[in-house]
């Protein structure tokens, strides 16, 4: 992936322009000062650190949200879109960065809703639909059912019915925004190919992401963004990753990866014969206090699945769970998160935060029975420990109260982590901890991990990015369609050996 | 990865429709209704083979049934509304106050004054809900106390009776075209068209599209508050029609009619299939909902049950059909995993 | 207070964003106990006998069974689910007493029972919502005709009139003293339990949790499930002594009794603040919501005026009180909008340049 | 004689001629019509009417008009009761606040109301509606009756005695069911025709009350059992009249509700001037109806039901 970059094009006239655009949300500004030229024939990177204002300035262009103030150009002509039909008439096509789909609905609605081919009477033609559906489904190279319903799909396929949607629009401008942040290498490698061969055909392609590798993969030039205003525009022949970096922090952040090194103590956790039909099956493996152990693997490969029965949130057929010596009972949270046991689940927006509530009430309500006293819980007290938490991972909020879900991405994670954090536990898992947050954020994670474990905490890290296992893990454990397929010490652990048990294929993507 | 089903092998259109019949959720109740037909007929042949018996048959729930469709649209779009049956009382009232006052005016005058009525009440509900972003339920609850309301200071102590309606108007309550009662076939043409609607044109599909993900429906660039609106315009006018035909069935219109039809129309959706959370369902499921409540009704005494318990198996009903959905989901889902498990 | 410094880097954080009088006064709850206590003065002014004690008397003892029943309803409401067969179970409960108490069971044992009858019609709503999966509103649909259905079948035609008249008078009498009901005494100590583990305990804060994002709380270690049964126990009871005090009340055990109270019930705890999507609202502003409601029934009907305009009040009461929330926060939006534009800085980014 | 023992016996206090009436519920014709009669009887002795009333018959909604008019004091209050215990502590309260409570149409207990004013007998009442439909379909066969609601006094009492006298007086005739329309137009519709299904031998309809029997011949005239199963009962002639012109209705019987309202309004202000107490043998004037003797349990009866027929029906206007 990281082979020589596709030759920049010579630029030509811009598709779509912005200028000092501005957009806040009551006090909150997000968007203090954003530009953005998009050329046609172009593939464009926009890069900065979470909450940098990106996806506000998404939102901007697809005509959800309106802009305060500023310049907003398309072909020359200045346009103020007034709702999503406008700018979808207009020839750009968005794909947001949370999937969006009608889940009652088949495949195929999904991808034409509102815009169905019609024909007599206005009556849909459902055969060109469907059609229409299996030949974009064959151009990404994938299997789906286009008369399923969305229901119950992975996020991976969801995310491939949002990218279809896209192609399907025929966008003169197509806005990706952090596209592969749940795309497996092979998925991630089909969906370039793809944008290759539309900018090729002269469209513009605006590529969020905080995958620097697949940032110099695709893209000819970058913009980058901090603290909602424009910084920096530059082709990406000529800067480097440091560069980058620099610029969206504002500072040198030299260690992507800080792995200290740890002790491993006695087994806390134990895991054996874990099967639910149809999901995973014989998973046995155990924890070490002090270890840092990476599950990698495919997206959809089953990995959450097995994290979510262990913490009791699924149920699962046989095996057992081992927790500190004893059997940890199956199907409950509550014994699992009294016993020591957290999760930082994949999902943040869904399974992590109550978006609609406060930090503190957040931070606070794995704990809510032991901040209470006689039963009683005090506001005062539920600061206390918000405060405690959210200072020490540094979350970017106005104050305690302040409701969640108008947090960046990357602190949105942070409240996350601090929630399972406070719960003060001995084994945490992690699915997906870094998915969707900037470097800056990333490493800080990383390092939190890492004094974690040091001071004596077992971690399971769920990743589908394999720089960060192979760099934090002590150990990396690889799954399959739901089994067990690898185990590797650090030392052995190299992207191909991981990649070939990930895959059954050798050389495979990444 | 993917749930990798190939494209189906070609199946012939024929053996998909027959698939499909067996599995729709909707055969369910036809069974159940028919089931009721036989037994009830069995006990008492006249329950199906006399004139009357036939004509009340089709005819009883033609009224609900109408009701019934307008509500079914709207709970596709993941709203309710509550305020149906204050808007039957409305319009019936309505439908005989025109009569009275002004002699001699067409039918097509007074159907469409109570289509109309219905309509712009319905939109009022509508426009609340999809510009003021506040929910459904709270809205029609509040206009359903509003409306009826108006009806009973409108109406007073005062009714119409049936001697204040022209004949001709009357006789459509009652009259019949080839055996099967005029009420019934303009209910069905009610139902067909928005059936048609529903399945086949855009903005049908986007009421699905609402209620299965209102958000998703926004970020799509669905004319979200245009649809909505739309939906309860529609359950307006055909409770506002309902009104007129309930005039024309009754005769005697007083400041109560229609009282509690909204739990029956939405008793009788739920029972057909059409999912109270939105985005599920049909019309046509809807429609059999309403025939079998009124159906039950009337098969009871025949079988020997007190009238008392009557809301109690109407309940049990409900609850019975509600249950056989999740049954089926489950075993719908079952078949996925085991599905995914061979295809390992 | 200390702020916990961690490491250097630590920042401190307020606690509130906004001043204490703001979150205090800015809100649904202080917006009703307002509107109800400009209803109670202008009716003494204006209206006659309102300032009776019989007024205050009368008043309680007809929304005293909507006062109680509100009280669950207002939990359950804010996990997001709905019970709409409460007024059923008042009308199975007080059926059950009277049919005991025919049967010459002791009223004691009789009421007893028809409570443990509604905890029961409780558990079976929360029975099918929690372990069979289904939406509260379809099931308690189901459940509005079914426990109607058993109620009016149970007694036929009949009425049950004869009741202990130390028990009859009981649920007439007031506080001695005071203009007050005895129902109040009960009503006042289930309220302050409903408050206390609503705005004070873990339980209550699951309850908030459950409602703006079930998934989450699960994933917090709530058990969902467990909590909903519990809650839809809780309303079954309630409604059942509620059905109890109803049959007293009346000396008067008829399967339609309180027929149709549920839309009256919700529509106090709608107007009271509770959001119907889950997740908002508080119990103070809930018993002014039914507070509200019936003092301008009494006021309007002690005018002279009939009970259809009283409909259309509560009707548009209800209305507003939603449309009004929103239209707020669209005006604040627009301001804040309007302000931000003005405040802002114009920019001193540089353009973008290729 | 049991009316004296809660009021506070005052009689001469300057008189407070405030007549409130109380119908089981408004929107119903016949109310209408005895409301009508006191409104006019309150007009020709100068004191107020006013007519309150729940919308849906049931004893709980009363209650709350019972108590407002405690509340305000009214002079009298004129009720048809919806349950004959239900409301008794109500209306105690509203007696020891020194409200005069007569009860018209549909009696309370004896104990809870200073007098009831009784538009015919029971035993009058249900005997003109056996012989009307014995009469009728020639003495033999099977007979139904569509009542009001499941709770009504009255409705209960008539069917009762029906019963009896169909027993004693009419052996052939056979009473197969006892159906409740809740005085609600479209429900009586609807068990009408679930009557005709359930008993095709059925003979004849008897519906002791003005919505029922409406409702009846309204489905009756248009369905293939007109003329073939008779209907009777208590209705008022505007609502009839029609199937009487059609032939679906032979003969029914009712008393002049004006005339009951007008005769309750006087008794009140009796009550309430002192003239009466309730005893048996009081007597008062009631206007243009004449003089009025209290009978036993503080009853006075208005007269005998009338049989309306094609021959008269047109001299009515109710
Ligand atoms: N609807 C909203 N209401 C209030 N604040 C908002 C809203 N949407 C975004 N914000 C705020 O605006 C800022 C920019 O958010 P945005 O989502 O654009 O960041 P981003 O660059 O996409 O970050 P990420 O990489 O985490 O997705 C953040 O501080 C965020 O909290
Ligand atoms: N709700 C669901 N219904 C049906 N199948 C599901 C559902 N959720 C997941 N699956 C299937 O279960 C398997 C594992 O899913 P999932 O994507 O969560 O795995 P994962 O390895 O944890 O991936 P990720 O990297 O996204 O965490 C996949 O085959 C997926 O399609
Ligand atoms: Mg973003
Ligand atoms: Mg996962």
């Amino acid at each position: 992936m990281a082979d020589a970059m596709d030759a920049t094009p010579a630029p030509s006239d811009h598709a779509l322009e912005l200028r000092r655009v501005m957009k806040s949300f009551g006090p909150v500004v997000a968007l203090r000062s954003g530009s953005l030229v998009l050329d046609r024939g172009s593939i464009h990177a926009l890069i900065g650190e979470n909450g940098a204002g990106k996806s506000t300035l998404v939102k901007i262009i697809a005509g959800l949200y309106r802009r305060d103030d500023g310049d907003f150009l398309l072909d020359g002509e200045s346009v103020d879109f007034a709702s999503t039909a406008q700018s979808k008439a207009a020839g750009i096509a968005v794909i947001y960065q949370e999937p969006t789909l009608f889940p009652d609905l088949s495949v195929t609605e999904n991808i034409f809703m509102g815009r169905q081919p019609t024909g007599r009477l206005g009556r849909i033609d459902r055969a060109a639909m469907r059609d229409e559906a299996t030949r974009i489904f064959a151009r990404l190279g994938v299997a789906l059912d286009p008369d399923r319903v969305t229901e119950g799909l992975s996020i991976a396929d969801q995310q491939i019915i949002e990218i279809a949607k896209a192609i399907s629009l025929d966008a003169r401008v197509l806005i990706m925004d952090e596209p592969t942040a749940a795309l497996s290498g092979v998925e991630v490698e089909r969906l370039f190919a793809v944008a290759r061969s539309l900018r090729d055909e002269g469209r513009a392609l605006l590529f969020i992401s905080h995958r620097f590798d697949e940032v110099f993969a695709l893209c000819d030039t970058v913009t980058v963004m901090r603290d909602g205003a424009y910084v920096h525009t530059t082709p990406l022949a000529d800067t480097t990753v440091d560069d980058l970096v620099r610029q969206m922090v504002g500072r040198d952040v030299t260690e992507l990866f800080p792995k200290l090194p740890s002790t491993p103590g006695e087994v806390v956790l134990e895991v054996e014969g874990l099967t639910r039909k149809g999901v995973f099956r014989d998973v046995s493996f155990s924890l070490r206090a002090g270890e840092i152990v990476g599950l990698a693997g495919l997206v959809g490969a089953g990995r959450s699945e097995v994290a979510r029965a262990i913490f009791g949130v699924d149920s699962y057929e046989s095996g057992t769970v081992r927790l500190g010596g004893s059997v940890l009972p199956k199907g409950t949270v509550r014994q699992a998160t009294a016993r020591g046991l957290a999760l930082v689940p994949e999902d943040r927006r869904k399974q992590g935060l109550v978006l609609d509530e406060g930090v503190s009430r957040n931070i606070t309500l794995a704990i809510r029975q032991k901040l209470s006293r006689w039963g009683l819980l005090r506001s005062s007290d539920e600061n206390r420990a918000a405060r405690e938490w959210a200072s020490r991972l540094e979350v970017k909020t106005a104050a305690l109260d302040a409701t969640t879900g108008t947090l960046s991405g990357g602190n949105q994670q942070k409240v996350v982590i601090g929630k399972w954090l406070a719960t003060q536990p001995k084994v945490l898992i992690v699915d997906e901890p870094t998915r969707g947050i900037d470097v800056g954020t990333k490493s800080e994670v990383h390092r939190l991990l890492s004094e974690l474990a040091q001071q004596g905490l077992a971690i399971l890290m769920i990743s589908s990015e394999l720089p960060e296992v192979l760099g934090m893990a002590d150990r990396v454990l690889v799954m399959r369609e739901g089994r067990l397929t690898g185990e590797f010490a650090r030392t052995d652990a190299t992207p191909e050996a991981v990649m070939f048990a990930a895959t059954a294929e050798a050389g495979a993507a990444l | 990865m993917s749930i990798a089903t190939p494209v189906r092998p070609g199946t012939s259109p024929a053996a998909k429709l027959v698939s499909h019949v067996a599995t729709a959720r909707e055969s369910g109740i036809v069974l159940a209704l028919v089931l009721i037909v036989v037994v009830a007929t069995v006990n008492n042949p006249t329950f199906l083979f006399s004139p009357d018996g036939f004509r009340d048959l089709l005819l009883t729930p033609s009224l609900l049934l109408l009701v019934a469709v307008g509500q079914a649209i709207v709970i596709i779009t993941r709203n309710v509304d509550l305020s149906v049956g204050s808007v039957v009382g409305l319009t019936a009232y309505l439908t005989g106050r025109l009569f009275i006052d002004v002699p001699g005016l067409p039918l097509v005058v007074v159907f469409f004054a109570g289509i109309v009525v219905g309509g712009i009440l319905g939109f009022v509900n509508g426009a609340l809900v999809a510009y003021a972003k506040v929910p459904a339920l709270v809205i029609t609850l509040g206009t359903m106390y509003i409306y009826r309301g108006i009806n009973v200071a409108w109406a007073g102590s005062n009714r119409v009776n049936a001697s204040d309606l022209p004949a001709d108007f009357r006789g459509l309550g009652t009259g019949q075209i080839l055996g099967i009662p005029v009420l019934t076939i303009l209910a069905v043409v009610v139902l067909i068209v928005a059936a048609w609607y529903l399945r086949n044109l855009r903005s049908g599909r986007e009421l699905y599209a609402i209620g299965s993900d209102p958000a998703a429906a926004h970020l799509y660039g669905l004319k979200v508050n245009r649809r909505i609106i739309g939906a309860f315009v529609t359950s307006g006018a055909l409770a506002g029609l309902a009104g007129v035909l309930y005039a024309a069935r009754y005769g005697t219109v007083a400041s109560n009619a229609g009282f509690g039809w909204e739990l029956q129309a939405i008793g009788a959706a739920v029972i057909g299939g059409v999912a109270i959370s939105g985005g599920v369902g049909t019309v046509w499921g809807a429609a059999i909902g309403a025939y079998l409540l009124l159906t039950i009704n009337r098969a009871l005494p025949i079988l020997g049950i007190d009238d008392f318990w009557q809301r109690a198996v109407v309940g049990a009903l409900i609850l019975g059909a509600i249950v056989l959905d999740r049954v089926l989901a489950v075993r719908q889902s079952r078949k996925l995993t085991a599905e995914r498990e061979t295809g390992r | 207070m200390t702020s916990t410094t961690v490491d250097e880097r630590a920042r401190t954080y307020r606690a509130h964003g906004r001043p204490f009088w703001r979150r205090a006064l800015l809100t649904r709850e202080a917006a009703i106990i307002g509107i109800l206590l400009l209803v109670i003065v202008v009716s003494l002014a204006t209206v006659r006998n309102f300032d009776s004690p019989l007024t205050v008397t009368y008043l309680l003892r007809d929304i005293a069974p909507i006062l109680l029943i509100a009280l669950p309803m207002t939990l359950i409401i804010i996990t997001e689910e709905i019970d709409l067969s409460v007024a059923s179970i008042v009308g199975l409960s007080s059926v059950t007493v009277g049919v005991l108490t025919q049967a010459g069971w002791p009223f004691e044992v009789a009421a007893l029972a028809a409570i443990v009858v509604g905890l029961v019609a409780g558990a079976i709503n929360g029975f099918l919502v929690t372990v069979v999966g289904l939406p509260s509103l379809a099931v308690t649909i189901g459940t509005l005709a079914l426990f109607r259905g058993i109620a009016v079948g149970l007694l036929g035609t009949e009425a049950v009139t004869e009741f202990p008249e130390t028990w009859t008078d009981l649920a007439k009498a007031n506080i001695p003293g005071t203009p007050l009901p005895l129902i109040m005494i009960p009503f006042a100590v289930l309220a302050v339990v409903f408050a206390v583990l609503l705005h004070l305990t873990p339980f209550g804060r699951s309850l908030y949790a459950i409602g703006l994002n079930k998934e989450a709380a699960q994933f917090s270690g709530i058990d969902v499930a467990r909590t909903k049964f519990v809650l839809f126990v809780l309303s079954g009871a309630v409604s059942g002594f509620a059905g109890v005090y109803f049959t007293l009340l009346y000396s008067n055990a008829r399967g339609e009794n309180a027929m149709g109270m549920e839309l009256q019930i919700i529509a106090a705890v709608l107007l009271g603040g509770v959001s119907i999507f889950g997740g908002r609202g508080a119990l103070h502003g809930v018993i002014a919501g039914v507070l509200l409601i019936g003092t301008l029934g009494s006021a309007l009907r002690l005018a002279g005026v009939t009970s259809d305009i009283i409909n259309v009040i509560t009707g548009v009461l209800l209305v507003l009180s939603v449309v009004s929330a929103s239209l707020l926060a669209w005006l604040q939006s627009r301001r804040a909008a309007a302000l931000g534009r003005r405040k802002s800085p114009r920019s001193s980014a540089p353009a973008a340049s290729v | 004689s049991g009316g004296s023992g809660g009021g506070s016996g005052s009689g001469g206090d300057g008189g407070n001629l405030s007549i409130t009436f109380l119908p089981k519920n408004l929107g119903n014709p016949y109310f209408e019509t005895s409301n009508k009669g006191g409104e006019e009887a309150i007009g020709e002795f100068g004191g107020t009417f006013e007519q309150v009333g729940p919308s849906e018959a049931t004893p709980t909604s009363q209650v709350q008009y019972i108590q407002t008019a405690a509340q305000q004091g009214v002079g009298g209050l004129v009720i048809s009761a919806n349950d004959p215990s239900a409301i008794c502590d109500a209306l105690d309260e509203a007696r020891s606040a020194g409200v005069k409570v007569v009860t018209f149409d549909s009696d309370t207990d004896a104990k809870c109301r200073d007098l009831f004013i009784n538009q015919a007998t029971a035993e009058g009442i249900a005997k003109v509606q056996v012989d009307l439909v014995a009469k009728q379909i020639g003495d033999a066969g099977q007979v139904a009756i569509l009542s009001a609601a499941a709770n009504a006094t009255n409705q209960n009492a008539w069917i009762e005695l029906m019963k009896k006298d169909f027993a004693a007086d009419h052996p052939n005739i056979e009473l197969v069911d006892v159906v409740y329309g809740d005085d609600d137009d479209q429900t009586s519709f609807d068990r009408t025709a679930a009557l005709l299904q359930t008993y095709p031998n059925l003979k004849g309809i008897v519906s002791p009350t003005t919505v029922g029997i409406a409702a009846a011949g309204r489905y009756l005239s248009t369905s293939e059992y007109k003329g073939k199963v008779a209907l009777t009962g208590l209705g008022t002639p505007n609502q009839l009249r029609e199937y009487v012109q059609d032939g679906t209705i032979t003969a029914f019987a009712l008393w002049n509700p004006a005339d009951l309202g007008y005769l309750s309004a006087y008794a009140t202000k009796a009550l309430i001037d002192g003239t009466i107490t309730g005893k048996e043998g009081d007597t008062f004037e009631a206007g243009k109806l004449g003089e009025f003797t209290v009978g036993a349990d503080a009853t006075v009866l208005l007269g005998d039901p009338y049989v309306f027929d094609s021959s008269n029906i047109a001299d009515f206007d109710f």
